[in-house]
């Protein structure tokens, strides 16, 4: 006792603030006040950084330090080494050159899409050690807990000489991971696009911001969330108008999160025309946690919306979100303020219903979008598509789908959320989306991960939603039941092909499996001219030419 | 490319008058469906050349569905295939033979 | 209002044309398909991407073509060729009040690419003799594939081009001209930098179509109305005048690198604005200033 | 052939053939009088000034000596790729030239068109193949596009194209795929002024190009094709 007692008296408690001053003093010489020449960034991070520093680069699925990340790339190994980068996405070629150049060794990440496929060669070279592969919500939080960064390399459009940032629509990530860092003696370092006398509003406060830098492009942001409506099928539309009458107007959805794929941009552009047919204004779709989708526009002017809350923003959407401050969450300047984190928790525990896409789904309802050969993580969608355990707020459509998924048994009452996976039985080049055994087990052993990566877990699942019909899990009460309810909606596939004709007979009658007919959905109406819009150009004239799209999406 | 045909029996044969109808495009995920009266002695022949091989299964469960829902005899029916969804040839099968028995779209 | 860009070849002549009015010629069950896709392990299409016959137009009658841009590009191969060029040759014997041309093509179909060259040679002889016997060959770009490569010339071989802002007109693809030359030259992913290099706006502006319609069939179908009254004039004083308006283009445009420069030498006062005008709005503005 | 050998040997009884970059134009003597000559050198790339220059001359000829033969003489590499002359309607300026050669063929002029050296895709449509009747020379290149790039593009591998290219005259480079398909109505060799003087008293016959590629056996449907349409009863 007395040993101990004289330990904790003899420990210095506060290492971490004195080493951070260290590293200040060090980088003094390179800053005016708080601003960094952008030729001295190299000398700035080799002066900050120490080997085996847990970094945090920021890269978003839309807005990326890319500068800092060439810096970073840059930096001489020898001096800088066995970093620990923690970041939510790994998206460019620069996130993986810190691994191959020995800067890095250890990575903990969500996300890691465009690069997947190098990333599984680095890891299967031993280059990359992966502490896990996370959900955003669940990073976010392991920053606070165990994966505190001690440098964090971030990104705005523009700072002031005290070191207020201004995130602009965009703000994403940066709140969360100055929080993190600031906080807990880190250093953060901004590249900004501009550096100004006097900022629209402040998003992150002065004193969390150690360097700011000007950086000799704005950043790179990726228009992740564009769908051209001209892409969508007489498939997709019908698939679209059997989630709206067999789902959105059955359980009432108020409040939802939408995918990014083009199944959902189709029920979104069918809602002015679709939905409004059904008189579901007012009555569904009202709320969403959802990235400001241009595809949303004709519901929003239609008068569907009336709030939208955003995890990033989008390309082109700026002056049209300025001009709809009730809809969506603007500041005082006028524009959006968006925030992955919040975002993401709002998702997971207000919205009734997430509905998405996947690449592949088995007879338990595990789907996943692993595919051999690309370790591409998880993003957001877990937490998006999974029950909210901890939610007791009610709702009609949160109750109806706990009510359904305990009938019959002797349960206390309580609400369920509505997860819903909404794919086409067959994919291009027809892969088909229903196997009997997840890619993802192949990737796990492959990359001997400790579980293979499910995208959304069966049973969260509530529907499975294809062309050939709805299947309600929720009101299956055996694992059979489940397996011939999703085979049911199978089509064509192998594992559709698989089904016990009467079973899925049965389930229909009794409502399990719902097909367009059942639904008093008549196939011939499946046209595009459902579409609100057809074309971008559409949207922009639904915007009343406030939404201006990438030169990437327009034909004229 | 592979060439598959099939045959159906048992169909009531369509008013000989109808005239041969043509829905879709050959071009990437897409078919098209030409459907034509022909003395066949109550047959429905479907004829079908595609891109993606190895789907000949696929195609029998696609065929024997839509025969289920139109029971035709005399009446032939070509496709050209690029790798089109059975949803999407399911579509374009039931466009055809409505653009044939003249319904209303 | 039917979109123009996304109905297929079939759908536009349906809409088009007087109803129930249009009778192909050799039509899908004559299965006069392409043999040498066949042998490259490619699907065929049974009416080879062009859909040829008679029809009226506002009661009068006609000939006309339609490409189908979803096969193949619209690309021209040794039977889709012969299609067009049959059927230019037809309207010598029959002498209808004209010949349309539903234009949607990448040029010559590569699979057999000295017979599409060759045949996009004939369809230019062929337009070229009809048009010397008084006939007007009236032309429609506003697919989703655009006009390019040798129907690009042979449309400007024709009287009059109805174009929506949709269409396209050119020679060579932006993407051709990108992996060629590099995408310094030509970003084929801008598309706002294409349409306004290529699109139907421009040419218009710079006369080379004669008309910018909205993406409506009905629109098309009253602009042709419009023209079908057009005389074929091939003389020494139309071409000395022609040639003299593509001169003075070299000499006014010759030096400025974008559409934008050239609308802005034609007087337009915020030329950055036309790509967002809607055809209407956008003929109003730029009435009395195309070159 | 170098071009000034050529007009020699096309020409022995002389030629005021001038130049001007890659362009050259005049005329030659032969025994049926004077012939205008336009052409291009050094596989010119054709864009939008060189289309011009082309017509040009034609219009001039039209205008100022009405019956004279035009003898077209283009080594291209094919249309000029560029931004610029897209920008600008190269098609339309092609199409100029193609309307100027036609004028002068409806005004009685013969057109003559002779492949010497290059002829490729667009810049061939524009120039030789414009004329009553193309003919090349035995050593001419004319093709849309090499193997390896349409094997790119198409997705068909080099050597299926490579070993269709030996039985099929549809889509491979070569002056004799060309002859057989009937866009050649001949290969000129021996004393190219008697092939020439040949040339000028063939009769204007219209294009029958159809035709000769049915006889050759290098283009089988094309002709039967056409004829059905233009024959279709409706």
């Amino acid at each position: 006792m007395r040993h101990a007692m004289k330990g904790s008296l003899m420990r210095d408690w506060n290492t971490q603030a004195r080493n951070r001053q260290a590293r200040l003093a060090r980088a003094a010489a390179l800053a005016k006040g708080k601003v960094v020449a952008a030729a001295d960034a190299g000398a700035l991070l080799e002066t900050v950084l120490e080997p085996g520093d847990r970094v945090c680069l920021e890269g978003n699925n839309q807005k990326q330090a890319d500068f800092l990340a060439r810096v970073l790339a840059e930096l001489d190994p020898e001096k800088i080494h066995d970093l620990h980068m923690v970041q939510s996405v790994l998206a460019l070629p620069e996130h993986i050159d810190v691994f191959e150049r020995g800067i890095a060794s250890r990575l903990d990440f969500s996300f890691s899409g465009p690069q997947a496929g190098r990333l599984a060669k680095l890891v299967s070279a031993n280059q990359i050690g992966i502490g896990a592969i996370h959900t955003y919500l669940e990073l976010f939080g392991r920053y606070f807990v165990d994966l505190t960064p001690r440098v964090s390399l971030v990104c705005a459009q523009a700072a002031d000489r005290a070191g207020n940032l201004y995130t602009g629509p965009n703000t994403e990530d940066t709140p969360i991971i100055v929080e993190a860092t600031a906080f807990k003696s880190g250093v953060v370092i901004a590249q900004v696009n501009e550096i100004v006398d006097a900022l629209p509003r402040v998003d992150i406060p002065g004193d969390w911001v150690d360097f700011v830098i000007q950086s000799p492009k704005p950043h790179y942001i990726e228009p992740l969330f564009t769908r051209d409506p001209a892409q969508i099928s007489e498939i997709q539309v019908l698939m679209a108008m059997m989630a709206i009458k067999g789902i959105y107007a059955e359980y009432e959805v108020d409040s939802l999160n939408h995918g990014i794929g083009f199944d959902t941009a189709a029920i979104e552009l069918i809602l002015p025309t679709f939905a409004e047919s059904l008189g579901l204004k007012g009555k569904i779709c009202r709320h969403w946690a959802l990235n400001p989708h241009p595809a949303l526009i004709p519901a929003i002017e239609a008068g569907f919306v009336e709030s939208v809350h955003s995890f990033g923003s989008e390309l082109g959407m700026e002056n049209y979100i300025r001009a709809r401050s009730d809809i969506f969450f603007t500041g005082p300047d006028g524009s959006m303020r968006s925030n992955r984190a919040m975002c993401q928790a709002a998702g997971h525990y207000a919205c009734d219903m997430f509905i998405g896409s996947t690449l592949q789904i088995d007879l338990a309802g595990n789907s996943s979008t692993a595919t051999l050969g690309r370790i591409a993580g998880f993003g957001g969608a877990p937490n998006m598509g999974s029950d909210a355990r901890g939610r007791r707020h009610a709702s009609p459509a949160w109750l109806k789908a706990g009510r359904e998924a305990r009938q019959g048994r002797n349960l206390i009452p309580r609400g369920q959320k509505l997860v819903v996976q909404m794919v086409e039985t067959f994919r291009e080049h027809m892969q088909p989306a229903f196997v009997e055994r997840l890619d993802a087990w192949e990737l796990a052993e492959s990359a001997h991960m400790d579980l293979p990566p499910v995208m959304i877990y069966g049973e969260d699942v509530s529907h499975i939603l294809t062309e050939e019909g709805i299947a309600n899990l929720l009101l299956c009460r055996t694992d059979e039941e489940r397996e011939q309810a999703i085979r049911g909606v199978a089509g064509y596939t192998p594992v559709g092909l698989g089904r016990d004709k009467r079973m899925v007979e049965n389930l229909r009658d009794r409502g399990v499996i719902r097909r367009p007919e059942d639904l008093g959905i008549d196939k011939r109406h499946a046209t595009r001219d459902l579409l609100a819009a057809r074309s971008v150009k559409d949207l922009v004239r639904a915007s009343g030419g406030l939404y201006d799209p990438p030169k990437r999406f327009r034909n004229w | 490319m592979e060439k598959l045909t099939f045959e159906f029996f048992g169909g009531a044969p369509v008013n000989a008058t109808c005239a041969p109808a043509l829905v879709g495009v050959v071009g990437s995920g897409n078919l098209e469906v030409l459907i034509e009266p022909a003395a066949l002695d109550g047959a429905c022949a479907i004829e079908i050349l595609t891109a993606a091989r190895g789907f000949g299964e696929t195609w029998r469960a696609v065929l024997d569905d839509f025969f289920a829902r139109h029971k035709l005899a005399d009446v032939r029916i070509s496709i050209n295939d690029v790798g089109a969804t059975p949803a999407v040839v399911a579509l374009r099968l039931d466009q055809a033979v409505e653009d044939f028995l003249g319904g209303e779209k | 209002m039917t979109s123009y860009y996304e109905a297929s070849a079939r759908e536009r002549l349906h809409a088009l044309l007087d109803k129930d009015s249009f009778r192909e010629f050799l039509p899908p069950t004559e299965r006069v398909v392409s043999p040498h896709l066949v042998q490259l392990d490619t699907p065929a299409a049974f009416d080879d991407g062009v859909i040829v016959g008679r029809a009226t137009l506002d009661g009068r009658p006609v000939l006309v073509a339609a490409q189908e841009g979803g096969f193949m590009g619209g690309a021209v191969g040794e039977v889709h060729g012969a299609k067009l060029v049959g059927l230019l040759e037809r309207a010598r014997d029959e002498k209808p009040a004209a010949v349309l041309l539903l234009v949607e093509s990448g040029g010559v179909r590569l699979h057999e690419a000295n017979a599409g060259l060759i045949g996009v040679s004939e369809i230019m002889r062929a337009v070229l003799a009809l048009r010397s016997e008084g006939v007007p060959v009236l032309v429609l770009d506003g697919g989703q594939f655009g006009c390019f490569g040798g129907m690009g010339i042979v449309a400007r071989l024709c009287d009059a081009i109805v174009m929506s802002e949709e269409g396209r007109l050119g020679l060579s693809g932006p993407e051709v001209i990108e992996t060629t030359c590099g995408v310094e030259e030509f970003d084929s992913r801008d598309r706002a930098l294409v349409w306004r290099t290529v699109g139907g706006k421009h040419r218009y502006l710079l006369g080379e179509a004669d008309a910018l319609v909205a993406d409506d069939i009905a629109a098309f179908r009253e602009a042709a109305i419009g023209l079908l009254d057009t005389t074929p004039d091939l003389s020494l004083a139309a071409l000395a005048a022609e040639h003299e308006r593509l001169g003075a283009r070299l000499q006014k445009f010759g030096a400025l690198r974008d559409a934008l420069d050239i609308w802005s030498a034609l007087g337009v006062a915020k030329p950055e604005k036309l790509p967002l005008l809607e055809a209407d709005a956008f003929n109003a503005v730029v009435a009395g200033k195309r070159a | 052939m170098d071009v000034k050998i050529l007009l020699k040997q096309l020409f022995p009884a002389g030629h005021d053939v001038a130049f001007d970059g890659q362009f050259f134009h005049g005329t030659g003597e032969t025994p049926r009088g004077k012939v205008a000559i336009i052409g291009s050198i050094d596989a010119a790339p054709i864009g939008v000034e060189l289309a011009f220059r082309m017509a040009d001359d034609v219009l001039k000829i039209v205008r100022d000596h009405p019956g004279r033969p035009i003898l077209l003489l283009v080594d291209t590499q094919g249309q000029r790729l560029s931004r610029r002359d897209e920008l600008l309607g190269i098609n339309g300026y092609m199409a100029h030239l193609a309307k100027c050669l036609q004028l002068a063929r409806n005004s009685g002029h013969r057109i003559i068109g002779l492949v010497y050296s290059e002829a490729v895709s667009g810049g061939f449509l524009a120039s030789s193949l414009l004329a009553d009747r193309c003919y090349a020379l035995p050593e001419a290149q004319v093709k849309v596009m090499n193997l390896p790039a349409m094997s790119r593009i198409t997705k068909i591998p080099l050597e299926r194209l490579q070993e269709l290219s030996m039985t099929s005259p549809v889509f491979a480079p070569g002056v004799l795929n060309y002859l057989k398909m009937g866009a050649v109505h001949s290969l000129w060799d021996g004393d190219l002024s008697e092939r020439l003087a040949e040339a000028l008293d063939a009769p204007a016959e219209g294009d029958r190009r159809r035709q000769w590629g049915e006889e050759r056996e290098g283009r089988k449907l094309a002709r039967s094709v056409s004829e059905r349409v233009r024959h279709a009863a409706s």
